[in-house]
């Protein structure tokens, strides 16, 4: 007998949102995943967070699976998570990790909470008797918590735990446990496990004010608070409810001040890197401050340079100052406390030369990260070293890949990531770990096989009610559970009610079994106390005794039960109420019930081909991903060759990398690998179909032939191209470059600079501004968005001249220096060689005079301010980065939204970076936004992972709730196409009919609404359900309890 | 502006020179078709598709009588693509129910001349098969209604229509003037560049809009909108409640012919009939339970309100729910009422402009706060 | 004669309201039993039949509980809920049945204490406002009562 | 400004050390700085850019470097470890160095004053606060001619005594 293959396992450390998201990822294929956590709870620093850049709101649960939703929760996110293929390990250290990519044998120490959680019912009994409080970290010490308490307050389950530092061994909490799991002498346990991968995902830790140096310096009132305090401040669950009042006196603050950098861009503690949200981060408070706070809340932010290079981040900024946020350019030396404990901050106004003293009520301090001792943990963890920067060391062109094989980073252990990039490095290492997986003897955890609907599910409906006593709390509780099933027993619907003590338990859970496996019933109904935590266990229990998922419903006893236990002195009619009122929620779930049809998951086959549009660097690295793993691919490139604009004029950037040499070797593989056929010379015309079964019509333009290709997602890779300008003279002089040129140039050596003694370069050539600003042939051409590239390539051109012409003056005139990251080293660099920078503004924009062909510029040298006028032998123009001019015609032809700046939209900017709404469809590299070349090949790695995730089985199962048509009543108006937010729905003009995609619909509803006669339906959620459940609740029959 | 051809008859003529007018569309392919309404062999004008000029000579676009709201009608011959053109003669009323829709891809246009006439009300289908058998005709009740005077041995025109504040369509191609035309006389307007192509084609001139015509317009607008006001003020007075409601509709057997009779109502099959509203019979057991008694049929005040919830913001105000009821129930005030209220709360009209988005179909973050009252 | 004690229907999205009435319910924070929870797995799910349905059997109030603008899992459920609802008012204002009566309140799943105010408001403007013209129970013959005289 | 005359390797010449090159002109120095007060202020970080720039003429003619009260608040702020309170006493330097009969009007002020900074400005705030009033040197002739007459030891004011002979 050949031995069974290993299931492919996967250990996340840390579940942040970039780990849960590689979780996700993994489970979605197939594999297992372990995913620890140091803390007690899941969900790093976006528990916190109640408003995200840049809907300043949440949307966390846009992270969750969308094919096979039904094997994951289905709850808000920031309550927790449950994936039937992901184990989650709270409170639980990485100990060791010993062996090799492959076959890791990881050490777990999982710490002892002290509460068995499984058996808790998170009611807090204990935390009310306890007499310890400490400050709550949840809440950044602006609230008290108690030695037992709840790591999160919101989450679900409420997994409890005792704080042994804080504890006193009172007793106290054990005494009154109702489920008596609170054990104080429980040890930490320390397990061993196998797995085939690692991923960190452990983030790193923030620049604690009041631990470090300068403390004396800024945290001089508790009105001093880091930014994710504040958070916490404005929180809607937090410290003050929502309203902005300071810590000190809890008054209202009205004068609120940012100082940004605090902790980094900082050479002389070691720290001379950007944290890289930080400038977001203080954005989105101060518009939330002034949006929750009303008007009058005057909101400051000291900055240095505004750093927002992401998508869509400038236009958060205009936004900002359109609502009157105000931006002082200058960095702070102290916060000074006022008699009136008032703050006071001193700056000085360059333009007005002047300096300003103003009060502000609450100061907030941008905290950034402090990487160096995480990495050198971790590093000493896996028995590596750490790079000369002090870091993890990573691939040259992989972001999240260490140099060590099998183990795999992303998330904030790359350098502090927006939510964005969390998402799309979480995915990337997903992908890489599957990669690693795919050519391992290791298998997927089998899918259950969908069972055969049982004859007597199609009888009529008959229920089996089966009701827990959960232990002495129901003896306690005031319900009548003898008159309840006295009455439920009258109903037509029920077959059978039985009430068993502690269904929750091993015995009640055995007991519960045998009953249903003899029950004659086609549905059942099973009353217990938490639903969130036990859902999964009963879940099993039901399909077990071979109930169908959608005949099983979970109610939610508890909520009746213990208002008669925590109210145990209820008046006799108050007893009676209660009874009635847990009769009502049970004859209403089993009206809801009696009504739902037996729904069966349908089976879409998959084709396993992946088309790819564009053949620039990102679109080949997302090719020869999935190709490795067996995919098959179509790679369309518009051009006779591979390697897309990078490949053509960078032949190495500033950190070390030579995408010209990459993009060719990346391009022979392609063209070697026998799962990858490329089409050079065409274009895509028109795509049709759904997840699993696309179709594409291409055009060759070389051959004058329409190809017509079979795929089951796609992935649009199609790039960008250098920006156009006509501003500053371009055009009318030799000596006026754009940066690709000279870059060019200087590669060629048909630029010599080595003559030169001055050269200027301007950064932001019509771009950040407005697109009307900035016109070019009569055409808007502003770029209102930063390009993200252009700060570090001038810098890059910059040394490289620098090499050159050691004695050249360099001037290099900039708005903001968007040297985020690790990059801000570059700039260091530059100015320590002598480069000269000099910001202006949009008010303030150089000036270029042509004189004996010569640029003679005049700009306003802002710190000493006044004007300079130097001739220089080169102006340099960073011109920035457009879109694709095709990409609204592709657009076009896959249905896809296309931003007015000519990039791609994805389906969530936050949750789903590479995805777009249409499921099945992706996006990776600058037809996404502009970014760096690690970050496109990070995209493009997390585009081939969601391609493989669904391409990697041959059929997939829709959920059980979806969608479907009337077809005989549907008029066709088609107002469900329109409103449908998935483009689930499409009206197939020669069937004449509404088709609905199962894979992709989410079964929200909005159809049905819309649909004024019900030829819209979600199977499972029908109208006649609903109201069904309305006449129950709200009956004032009572005839079934009538008898007690 | 000058875009009005006069076109002068004599007595007892109007419908020939209509006639000859698009039986001349008609052979110069201007159009192909002509649906307009039409004098029936038996009894009775009902709109008729005509594809052959010999058979134009019958219609009757002015009859006052409005058997089916024609958006219904030209909904169904437009929806899928007939390859022909077609000239449709229809009422304010009528062609606003089409713009609405055309909105829900029910009609489509491009291949439509929207024809509009000046509509003075129309009567109950009996009575003007009455008023006919008496020898009224249509010139003989426009000459008397544009005095003011629609009543005939006790009957009047319909509700709906004495307070109508459409009597024009406004969102035409074409527009039958007779408004302020004089009593031998009848004005075509064009609104569109391609109703002013249509008039070239078919060799009319261009000339200035009868003098009177807004003076006239006006005046019949502002008195219809007052005996609205007045009818709404005094309909609210009186069923302002939900009792009262429930009194009105009392008679209510759910033969659905309102919802029938309604040009927005457009769904293919209420959704009181389907499967949804077929009770088992312990559910009525059950809801008889709750009070001892249950009304039968069920559901009758349930099925008003949603329908109101369905067509309120499309609603037209033709007032065919009315004439549709056995039972004599008047509906329009009923309708109109609540779509003036949900109309205005979107800052939307019916039929107003193709452009105007549906108000359920469109959706933005920063709007109507004061539902909430929350803010961030 | 005890107090009037409004019923209220309460269409609570999955996603954040009824989650949220869950952690009020485990966190203790108890809320005014009047509500009769209904899970939708959006607020833009709620038809306007199930509102105009709860009102004709009984209902005192409706209460539709959605995620915030920005928040909604499936994109803009909770934009489309707002609009339904302004149109739902008109229609019901028209009949008697006051605006008040009708709430849709954005609460995330984490603001259990909102949910709890909210909850705890609309009852005390109910009993303010009395019961609902439909709710009258004119010639209700209370099954109870009688067959406990019989 | 006239940037042909300038020396783009002045920064060589009065501090020569890549410390100051490093400087992004965020503030913190001046910010603080205790010497901003006066008239005209000291800007460190208009210094150090008029250095980086080798504005010659400009920074030879400016005496705010003197008003410095070595306080060093800006050196242990600066994030870029630039040293600014080094760099103003090598522009002391420098400038003495190139310009023999260079006597800053500060020094006249710390003659005649015998401190710095007028102190003067607080004493409202100090009474209320219950503060004794400053004690200045000022307010003690004895002590003040003992250190005119220490001062007068130095080259720097012996040299050029006539600017600071009491009118």
């Amino acid at each position: 007998m050949a031995e069974k293959k290993p299931t492919g396992t996967i250990l996340v450390a840390g579940a942040g949102v970039s780990g849960i998201k590689a979780a996700i990822e993994l489970a979605e294929i197939g594999y297992k995943v372990l995913l620890t956590d140091a803390s007690p709870q899941i969900g790093g620093i976006l528990a916190k967070l109640d408003n995200q850049f840049p809907s300043d709101h949440c949307g966390m649960c846009r992270m969750l699976p969308m094919v096979g939703r039904e094997y994951a929760s289905q709850y808000c996110m920031r309550k927790g998570l449950y994936h039937e293929n992901i184990e989650i390990l709270p409170f639980t250290q990485v100990k060791s990790v010993e062996g090799d990519a492959g076959n890791f044998t990881i050490e777990l120490l999982q710490k002892a909470r002290y509460i068995d959680t499984d058996r808790c019912n998170g009611l807090g009994e204990c935390i009310s008797v306890c007499p310890v409080e400490v400050a709550d970290e949840f809440n950044h010490g602006l609230t008290q918590r108690k030695a037992v308490y709840k790591p999160v307050p919101h989450s679900t389950p409420q997994m409890l735990l005792v704080d042994m530092d804080a504890c006193t061994r009172c007793g106290e909490c054990v005494k009154v446990c109702p489920t008596n799991v609170i054990n104080l002498d429980a040890q930490d346990e320390t397990s061993n496990r196998q797995v085939h991968a690692v991923i960190l995902a452990s983030g790193v830790k923030l620049y604690n004010l009041r631990e470090f140096e300068d403390a004396k310096s800024w945290a001089v009132s508790p009105d001093v608070v880091s930014s994710l305090a504040f958070e916490r401040i404005i929180s809607g669950t937090g410290t003050f409810d929502g309203k902005i009042k300071r810590p000190s006196d809890g008054k209202i603050a009205k004068r609120l001040a940012w100082i940004q950098c605090m902790g980094s861009r900082n050479r002389r503690q070691n720290r001379d890197y950007c944290s890289s949200i930080c400038c977001m981060f203080a954005l989105k408070e101060a518009v939330l401050a002034k949006e929750k706070g009303g008007d009058d809340v005057e909101t400051t932010i000291f900055y240095m340079d505004m750093r927002t290079f992401g998508k869509d981040f400038y236009r958060y900024y205009e936004r900002a100052v359109d609502i009157g946020v105000k931006f002082v350019r200058c960095r702070v030396q102290a916060v000074m406390l006022n008699p009136d404990t008032s703050l006071s901050m001193r700056h000085y106004d360059s333009q007005d030369e002047e300096f300003i003293v103003a009060d502000y009520d609450m100061v907030v301090l941008a905290t950034g990260q402090i990487p160096y001792e995480t990495h050198k943990d971790l590093a000493d963890l896996l028995h590596i070293k750490v790079n000369a920067q002090g870091l993890l060391p990573t691939e040259t062109y992989d972001k999240v890949k260490l140099t060590k094989p099998g183990v795999f980073v992303c998330g904030s252990l790359m350098g502090l990531t927006d939510l964005s990039e969390a998402m799309s490095s979480g995915i990337a290492a997903a992908g890489q770990a599957s990669r690693l997986l795919a050519g391992l003897d290791v298998t997927i955890i089998e899918e259950e096989a969908v069972p055969e609907p049982r004859a007597k599910d199609r009888e009529d409906p008959l229920v089996s009610v089966v009701l827990c006593k959960c232990s002495d709390k129901v003896e306690k509780s005031s319900v009548d559970f003898g008159a309840l099933e006295k009455g439920l027993k009258k109903l037509m619907a029920v077959g059978e009610v039985n009430i068993i003590d502690m269904v929750c338990s091993d015995e009640g859970k055995e007991t519960v079994l045998d009953l249903l496996k003899k029950s004659k019933c086609n549905r059942l109904v099973i009353g217990a106390c938490h639903p969130f935590i036990y859902r999964n266990a009963l879940k099993n229990l039901a399909k077990k005794a071979g109930f169908a998922a959608s005949l099983f419903e979970i109610i939610d006893l508890s909520s009746i039960v213990h208002k008669g236990f925590f109210e145990p002195n209820r008046s006799e009619s108050g007893a009676k109420d209660q009874t009635r009122e847990a009769y009502n929620e049970l004859f209403a779930i089993i009206e809801n019930l009696k009504l739902k049809p037996a729904l069966h998951v349908e089976t879409l086959p998959i084709n396993q081909t992946a088309l790819v549009v564009g053949g620039g660097i990102a679109g080949m690295h997302a090719s020869f991903s999935l190709a490795q793993r067996g995919v098959q691919v179509h790679l369309v490139e518009r051009s006779d060759k591979l390697g897309g604009y990078a490949s053509t004029h960078v032949n190495h950037t500033i950190d070390g990398l030579e995408p010209v040499s990459m993009a060719k070797d990346l391009a022979i593989k392609i063209l070697e690998h026998k799962n990858i056929t490329l089409h050079k010379n065409c274009e895509v015309a028109a795509t049709q179909g759904s997840l699993g079964a696309f179709e594409t019509k291409i055009k060759d333009n070389e051959n004058q032939e329409n190809i017509y290709l079979q795929h089951g997602a796609a992935i649009i890779a199609t790039g960008g191209v250098e920006g156009k300008t006509a501003e500053y003279e371009y055009g009318n002089s030799d000596l006026i470059l754009t940066q690709a040129q000279l870059k060019t140039g200087l590669d060629t050596g048909e630029i010599d600079v080595s003559e030169a003694e001055t050269i200027v370069m301007i950064q932001c050539v019509g771009s950040r501004e407005k697109q009307e600003n900035v016109k070019q042939d009569g055409q808007k051409q502003g770029r209102e968005y930063c390009s993200r590239i252009c700060c570090v390539g001038a810098i890059a051109n910059a040394m490289t001249i620098r090499q050159k012409n050691p004695e050249a003056r360099i001037f290099i005139l900039y708005r903001d220096m968007m040297t985020y990251g690790f990059a801000e080293q570059y700039y260091t660099q530059a100015r320590e060689e002598g480069i000269i920078f000099v910001s202006y503004t949009l008010d303030t924009k150089p000036r270029v005079a042509l004189v004996d062909g010569k640029p003679v510029m005049t700009f306003l040298e802002p710190v000493l301010n006044s004007e300079i006028e130097i001739p220089a032998d080169f102006l340099i123009l960073s011109t920035g980065v457009d879109a694709e001019t095709s990409n609204r015609d592709i657009g076009k032809a896959f249905n896809l939204p296309v931003n007015q700046d000519g990039f791609f939209v994805e389906a969530d900017s936050k949750w789903r970076p590479v995805e777009f709404m249409k499921v099945g469809l992706y996006v990776a590299g600058t037809a996404h936004s502009p970014m760096t070349l690690k970050d496109a090949i990070l995209q493009a790695e997390a585009a081939a992972q969601k391609t493989y995730a669904y391409l990697s089985g041959r059929k997939i199962h829709t959920a059980h709730a979806i969608s479907r048509v009337h077809d005989a009543i549907c008029v066709r108006c088609q107002r469900c196409v329109d409103i449908c937010p998935y483009g689930a729905r499409s009206y197939d003009e020669v069937l004449d009919r509404i088709i609905v995609d199962g894979a992709t619909c989410q079964a929200c509803g909005m159809c049905g609404v819309a649909c004024q006669n019900n030829a819209a339906e979600i199977m499972g959620f029908s109208d006649k359900q609903i109201m069904a459940v309305i006449d129950a609740k709200m009956s004032k029959n009572t005839i079934g309890l009538a008898a007690q | 502006m000058a875009n009005f051809t006069k076109i002068s008859f004599k007595k007892g003529e109007l419908n020939k020179q209509l006639a000859d007018l698009f039986k001349g569309m008609m052979e110069k392919g201007v159009v192909d078709a002509l649906l307009s309404p039409m004098t029936q062999p038996k009894r009775g004008v009902m709109q008729t598709l005509i594809t052959h000029p010999a058979h134009v000579e019958r219609i009757d676009p002015f009859a006052p009588v409005v058997p089916v709201n024609g958006a219904k009608i030209a909904s169904s011959i437009t929806a899928t693509p007939s390859g022909r053109k077609v000239a449709m003669v229809l009422r304010s009323c009528e062609t606003r129910a089409l713009i609405e829709l055309g909105k829900l891809n029910l009609a489509e246009f491009d291949d439509v001349l929207l024809i509009g006439i000046d509509c003075l009300g129309r009567y109950e289908n009996l009575d003007f098969l009455n008023l006919r058998a008496q020898g009224e005709s249509s010139e003989s009740f426009l000459e008397k209604a544009l005095s003011g005077d629609t009543k005939r041995n006790d009957i009047d025109i319909c509700g709906a229509c004495k307070i109508c504040e459409f009597p024009v369509a406004d969102t035409v191609d074409l527009r039958l003037c007779v408004i302020g035309a004089g009593a031998d006389a009848l004005y075509v307007e064009s609104l569109t560049p391609k109703g002013d192509k249509v008039l070239e084609t078919a060799g009319l001139s261009f000339g200035e809009a009868p003098g009177s015509r807004d003076a006239a317009v006006k005046q019949l607008v502002a008195a219809r909108t007052k005996a609205r006001d007045a009818e709404f003020a005094g309909y609210r007075e009186s069923t302002g409640s939900f009792d009262a409601l429930e009194d009105r509709l009392a008679a209510c057997i759910n033969c659905y012919n309102c919802r029938v009779a309604c040009p927005v109502c457009y769904c293919k099959e209420c959704v009181f009939v389907t499967d949804t509203f077929r009770h088992k019979a312990d559910q009525y057991m059950g809801w008889a339970d709750t009070f001892g008694t249950l009304k039968m049929p069920t559901d009758t005040m349930f099925y008003h309100l949603t329908r109101m919830s369905h067509m309120s913001l499309f609603c037209v105000g033709c007032g065919q729910c009315t004439s549709a009821c056995p039972n004599s129930i008047d509906l329009m005030p009923a309708f109109r009422t609540a779509a003036q209220k949900t109309q205005a709360r979107f800052g939307y009209q019916a039929g107003r402009s193709h452009d105007e988005k549906q108000p359920l179909t469109v959706f933005e973050n920063d709007e109507l706060v004061e539902v909430t009252g929350q803010v961030k | 004669m005890s107090e009037f004690e409004p019923k209220i229907v309460g269409f609570f999205c999955n996603w954040c309201t009824f989650t949220a009435a869950d952690l009020a319910g485990t966190s203790r924070l108890s809320y005014p039993s009047n509500i009769k929870i209904i899970r939708m797995m959006c607020s833009g799910m709620v038809d306007p039949k199930y509102v105009i349905k709860s009102f004709l059997n009984g209902a005192d109030g409706v209460l539709i509980g959605g995620c915030w603008p920005g928040d909604c899992h499936y994109i803009n459920g909770n934009l489309k809920a707002r609009r339904r609802v302004a149109m739902l008012t008109e229609i019901l204002k028209e009949y008697g049945i006051d605006e008040r009566r009708l709430w849709l309140r954005w609460i995330a799943a984490s603001e259990g204490t909102m949910l709890r105010e909210v909850a705890t408001e609309m009852t005390h403007k109910l009993k303010a406002l009395g019961p609902s013209p439909l709710n009258l129970d004119k010639n209700q013959i209370d099954l109870n009562r009688d067959s406990k005289t019989a | 400004m006239d940037f042909s005359e300038s020396d783009k390797d002045l920064w060589k010449a009065i501090y020569n050390t890549k410390d100051l090159l490093h400087c992004f002109n965020c503030s913190t120095c001046l910010s603080g700085c205790p010497a901003s007060h006066g008239n005209p202020p000291l800007l460190v970080r208009n210094l150090a850019r008029m250095v980086v720039y080798g504005l010659e003429d400009d920074l030879l003619d400016d005496d705010t470097a003197w008003a410095c009260v070595s306080c060093s608040r800006c050196e242990e702020m600066c994030p870029m470890d630039v040293k600014p309170f080094e760099m103003i006493l090598s522009i002391r330097k420098w400038q003495s160095a190139n310009d023999e009969t260079r006597v800053p009007p500060s020094i006249v002020e710390i003659y005649k004053r015998g401190y710095t900074q007028s102190v003067g400005t607080n004493t409202e705030l100090r009474e209320s606060l219950g503060l004794p009033e400053l004690q200045t040197i000022t307010k003690m002739p004895e002590m003040l001619k003992l250190y005119q007459e220490m001062l007068m030891k130095t080259p720097v004011v012996s040299e050029n005594d006539y600017m600071f002979s009491e009118e």
